[in-house]
């Protein structure tokens, strides 16, 4: 395996960490302490991770309504992200985005997005700069299986290919679409067949394997970097929790989670790295243990943090627009 | 007729449950409606009902067809109700969220509303889009909007905002009937309100505002939630010392207008003030400012006054949203103004 | 060949009265008579023709901004369409909405269509009356090469795909899109490869050749009437003329649009009924006079037929909305 | 800074080379803008620039790369456009129609306009979308909006309308310059239109109104080609018995809406006529009719009166279309009854 130490370190702390994050929003939705509508990414994390491996801060994603581990493989903090999801004046959007739309465009991170099939276009306009730019940046676009019926995702899929962008179409087919599974939304063979209609290398690989993932990722990386093109990566996932928070999940039978969790891609990585002797326990124990302290220091950071004031309602809306235009036809209220 | 003390959410599933068993060609279509279109066990039918339960139960009663559940492919499934619509059926489609128009609004707004006018007169789309509008979920800013002033202002279309789980009933049940192609805006925040509904069959014609409270002093229109802002308000402004006494009309069909009902109430009063969720430029308040400049200036003792949300897309934060969202106290302010 | 005679003929006579249409509204359009838009449908005859030829009334088509042809092989009135492209009290849509929106439902066609890619979704419904009535009905989608680019089109073949619906995509590929060629705009191999990733049998076929379109949508249209759901013909076609009136074609050369006149669908049916006697030439002679006729008592009665009434500007939007809000905040004008 | 006549068509087209020339981030990107993108003999290039030709002789000096031709896929392109501007390009989008604005909204209002809110500020969406607006082409009615009151609605969004060559210019280059997404209309009627244009660098700032005739009788605020049609009006006025001197205030940006301009005018001719030609219902002329209710009540010496399209799609027969738009009859007929 030619993945060196620090990154494998690496994937186990990514993977790790939103693991965390994860359960720590499930737990703390539950007891009341999370507004608004949260998609869990839990039993993805092998996605995020596996593809994020191969890219640096100048690359770009674009992301989806599941887009915590997004965020956190692409390097988001993740005391700003939780800050944000509770709706605090220091989340990563001054908590006017909350958990649909975190964002960190400095670190390439060009948004969680609630509207499903929104950020294949965007991906191909990032795509667009660095190719006019001459820059050798890639864009990656997370998007689900339900998301593949859009028309702006095959708008984006076509549009990459006749502008040969630098872009990587990573589909993360966890089968289902709030409560629909693909064999009833998406029609032909599958979506990487679909994809193929496109003129586009495409894959389906396994997505709890998050070596199998980087390793795929780091092919199609490689020939958007030359300049030779998109790749539709198909990463066949699963998610553990509900579609949203609050969703009790009477859809799919609770066997069919089971087998999923006893494929964890955690489970099976470290199965792996320590199996042929690449971590050591110590090692996973001290990310384990690290990741913990960061999530509870998260959590006490948003807790302590103040709400944003409801000055902030008015900013960051304009670059420039006149201050008085923002409450057109009345004053401003108290 | 008897009445019940029920949900909002309930008076619409009644509504679109009565309007299938009499009419066969009222099918129903959208994402999740039914939940777990994959699948035919009885466990899994109707797993959701739709994402906030409005269509629970549908299914079992008029089958897998005409309680459609579709991709996510909203231009694909609003056209398709277009083109139902003008070959036979009589669709409703639910729109998740009216934010979501945007990756549909060419088969509403350029087939939907213009296609009779276009036909000369040779086709009718009775389709009824149902979709949700309001802030105060704590949904962030996709997921929030209550943008049904877009729709007021396309020609062809007819729009709905009910208020009330007996408005949500008749008013459904019309725009079902209805022949010409109407945009139904539930209102996320009402949906678990409860009021007396009329049991059985039960229609209120589109195009006919309601006073919902009534008063001499001013006027206050206002728009779905909105109306139990302004009644909220109302209510502060008799019992406070300075009793004033506040007329509420509650719009209810946003297109078209009840130019009647709202100025007969303007010239009564002498003074006007609007409340609306929706953005401030070029909507539903503006053009009942407008009503009030253009045919009712003459009775006007004040100034009129809009209350509304800011010139910002809705905010996450709940620190943010409420302040957003227009409140009593922003009402009772508007109407002190009007008495300047 | 199993086509009767009846239906030879009427091919030839709906060939040739589309041919005759469109060549009257190029020189009427040179003359300064006809205003708007005009795309014509000149060099394509044989796509409508072929089409249609399988359908009954209570068929249904959409069809494209390009839709004269479609109309006139659905059975659409010739007067009526004529006195409609010249905005005229007495076009089939009481002149509200010329060239780009003829429609006549009664005869299953559906409109014209100004949006590039809005038919697809309106066939997808079409299809959906049928299925859920239980008739046999089909439905026809007629679109560009240009249109199989844009994200509702793709959505509808897909939801036909997932719905079984009974609808025949048929894609025009006249070689252009305005200016542009699907060379340049369809990512992929072709046009009908990337039909194939939605699951459904898909063909290309030559569109010069009426009988082989015949044939072609014959089993399509089975297929669909047996509930065995959508298929998907790519007809290699040519337009004659610019993309609208007035277009002097300067984005492709001269000698490839005689190279395609050279292969011309009437002249090359005319040669193959000839040759095998299955028509005489008196009968096509006979046709192309009925024809001429026709299209000149269309002519006429567009000229001599009353401009709607300023009245009738109001009438048509709803089934029924009150008369004064028709012109809001404001007296009607006199 | 000297000025020639040239056709509102050359403006456009001259603010954009000039643009192009001076920052290199500057592209443009849509349908048949160049022409022929597959084939790269000089015959080809730049067959069209553009439906109406007002990016003629762009490519030729920037290149196939900076000069893009795209497939038909507005969500797909405008959306790129929305993301190129996230990362550091300044995008020129032309959607060839305004009606066209449907297929791909939600880049637009979803994407562009909420980014830098939903983000926090940590984004800027330098995105100009020039589109073309206006009746009287004889293009039915998919081809002859004038929604831009839509796009007002939507906060996030600036919008633009110029009438005049010069402002053609001035605004074009400050709408590629702003940091902000900024919708152009063009109006296809007044492509040919001629007047005086200052030559090389000229920038009018967003957000100012442009009296284009002083009154003192009347304002009439106008939008796009109904400027002419106010001047029309203004003018036969003054030529006719009644002598009545009317103010014209071309709007010129729809947002930010420039209030003080306004209200000055209507405070100081204590009439107010509206002139547009976009659909009435929730559009910008309610909003001008809002401000005087709101902001000038006292001021009105009558009730304020609105000159607009009727709510209907628009027709396509000639005889009908003329009878849609406004006109100068209709404008003196407005003015007359701000006098009873
Ligand atoms: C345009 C649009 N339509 C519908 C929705 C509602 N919605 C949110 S997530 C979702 C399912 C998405 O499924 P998929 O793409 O598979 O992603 P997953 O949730 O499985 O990660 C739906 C229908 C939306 N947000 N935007
Ligand atoms: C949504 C939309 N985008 C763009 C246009 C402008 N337009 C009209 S026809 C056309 C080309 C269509 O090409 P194709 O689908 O190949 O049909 P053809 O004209 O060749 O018959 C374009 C771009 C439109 N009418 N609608
Ligand atoms: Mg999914
Ligand atoms: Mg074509």
């Amino acid at each position: 395996m030619d993945i060196n130490h620090d990154k494998l370190l690496w994937m186990y702390k990514t993977m790790r960490s939103i693991r965390a994050f994860e359960d720590q929003l499930h737990t703390d939705f539950a007891a009341g302490k999370i507004p608004g509508f949260v998609h869990l990414y839990a039993g993805e994390e092998a996605v995020a991770t596996g593809v994020c491996a191969n890219l640096t801060d100048r690359d770009y994603i674009t992301s989806t309504h599941r887009g915590h581990g997004h965020c956190i493989a692409k390097g988001v903090d993740i005391k700003e992200m939780m800050a944000e999801i509770h709706g605090k004046a220091t989340g990563a959007c001054k908590g006017k985005g909350g958990s649909m739309h975190i964002a960190d465009v400095n670190k390439g991170m060009l948004g969680a997005n609630g509207i499903v099939g929104g950020g294949p276009p965007l991906a191909c306009g990032a795509g667009l700069t660095a190719k006019l730019k001459g820059t050798d940046q890639v864009t990656v676009c997370f998007f689900g299986d339900g998301a593949s019926n859009q028309g702006t995702t095959m708008e984006g899929l076509n549009l990459a290919g006749v502008w040969k962008l630098p872009v990587i179409f990573v589909c993360e087919n966890n089968g289902y679409a709030e409560t629909t599974s693909p064999q009833y939304s998406v029609s032909g063979q599958d979506i990487a067949a679909r994809a193929r209609g496109f003129g586009m290398p495409s894959v389906a690989i396994d997505g709890l394997d998050v070596l199998a993932i980087h390793e795929a990722v780091r092919e199609a990386v490689s020939r958007a970097r030359r300049g030779d093109g998109p790749t539709f990566i198909e990463a066949q996932t699963y998610r553990y929790y509900g579609h949203f928070e609050g969703d009790t999940v009477k859809y799919r039978d609770k066997d069919e989670e089971e087998q999923y969790r006893s494929r964890d891609c955690l489970l099976r990585f470290r199965g792996v790295v320590l199996e042929h002797g690449l971590l050591t326990q110590a090692e996973l124990d001290a990310i384990d243990a690290d990741v913990k302290k960061t999530i509870a220091e998260a959590v006490a950071f948003a807790d302590s943090s103040p709400l944003p004031d409801t000055k902030e309602i008015l900013t960051d809306v304009y670059v420039s627009f006149p201050e008085k235009e923002m409450w057109p036809f009345q004053a401003a209220p108290a | 007729m008897s009445e019940r003390i029920i949900s909002y959410r309930e008076a619409i599933n009644e509504a679109l449950r009565l309007e299938m068993a009499r009419d066969e060609t009222v099918i129903l279509m959208g994402e999740d409606v039914t939940g777990a279109p994959h699948s035919d066990e009885p466990d899994h039918l109707d797993a959701w009902g739709g994402v906030f339960g409005v269509t629970k139960g549908l299914v079992q009663e008029f089958g897998r067809e005409r309680v459609r559940d579709t991709p996510i492919t909203e231009s694909g499934f609003m056209g398709a109700g277009v083109g139902a619509a003008a070959t036979g059926l009589r669709p409703v489609v639910e729109l998740m969220f009216i934010g979501f128009m945007g990756v549909c609004l060419d088969q509403v707004v350029n087939q939907a509303a213009k296609m009779r006018y276009m036909f000369g007169g040779k086709a009718k789309i009775p389709l009824t889009v149902r979709t949700t509008i309001g802030a105060g979920f704590r949904a962030a800013a996709q997921h929030s909007d209550s943008i049904y002033s877009i729709f007021v202002h396309f020609p062809g279309l007819k729009v709905v905002a009910p208020a009330t789980p007996a408005d949500a009933k008749g008013l459904f049940a019309a725009a079902i009937r209805d022949d010409d192609p109407v945009i139904f805006c539930e209102n996320k925040i009402l949906l678990d309100t409860k009021g007396p509904v009329p049991e059985g069959e039960y229609v209120i014609p589109l195009g006919k505002a309601d006073i919902k409270r009534e008063g001499k002093d001013v006027t206050i229109v206002a728009i779905s939630n909105m109306v139990n802002v302004a009644l909220k308000a109302a209510e502060q402004m008799a019992r406070n010392g300075d009793g004033i006494s506040a007329e509420v009309v509650d719009l209810r069909s946003l297109s078209p207008l009840d130019e009647e009902t709202v100025l007969a109430s303007i010239k009564k009063t002498g003074r006007l003030v609007v409340v609306d969720e929706d953005n401030p430029r070029c909507s539903v308040a503006t053009d009942i400012a407008t009503l009030a400049a253009t045919q009712a200036i003459e009775y006007l003792n004040g100034p009129v006054r809009l209350v509304t949300a800011p010139h910002t897309p809705v905010p996450f934060s709940p620190a943010l949203e409420d302040f957003y969202v227009p409140t009593p106290a922003r009402v009772v302010n508007a109407v002190r103004e009007t008495m300047i």
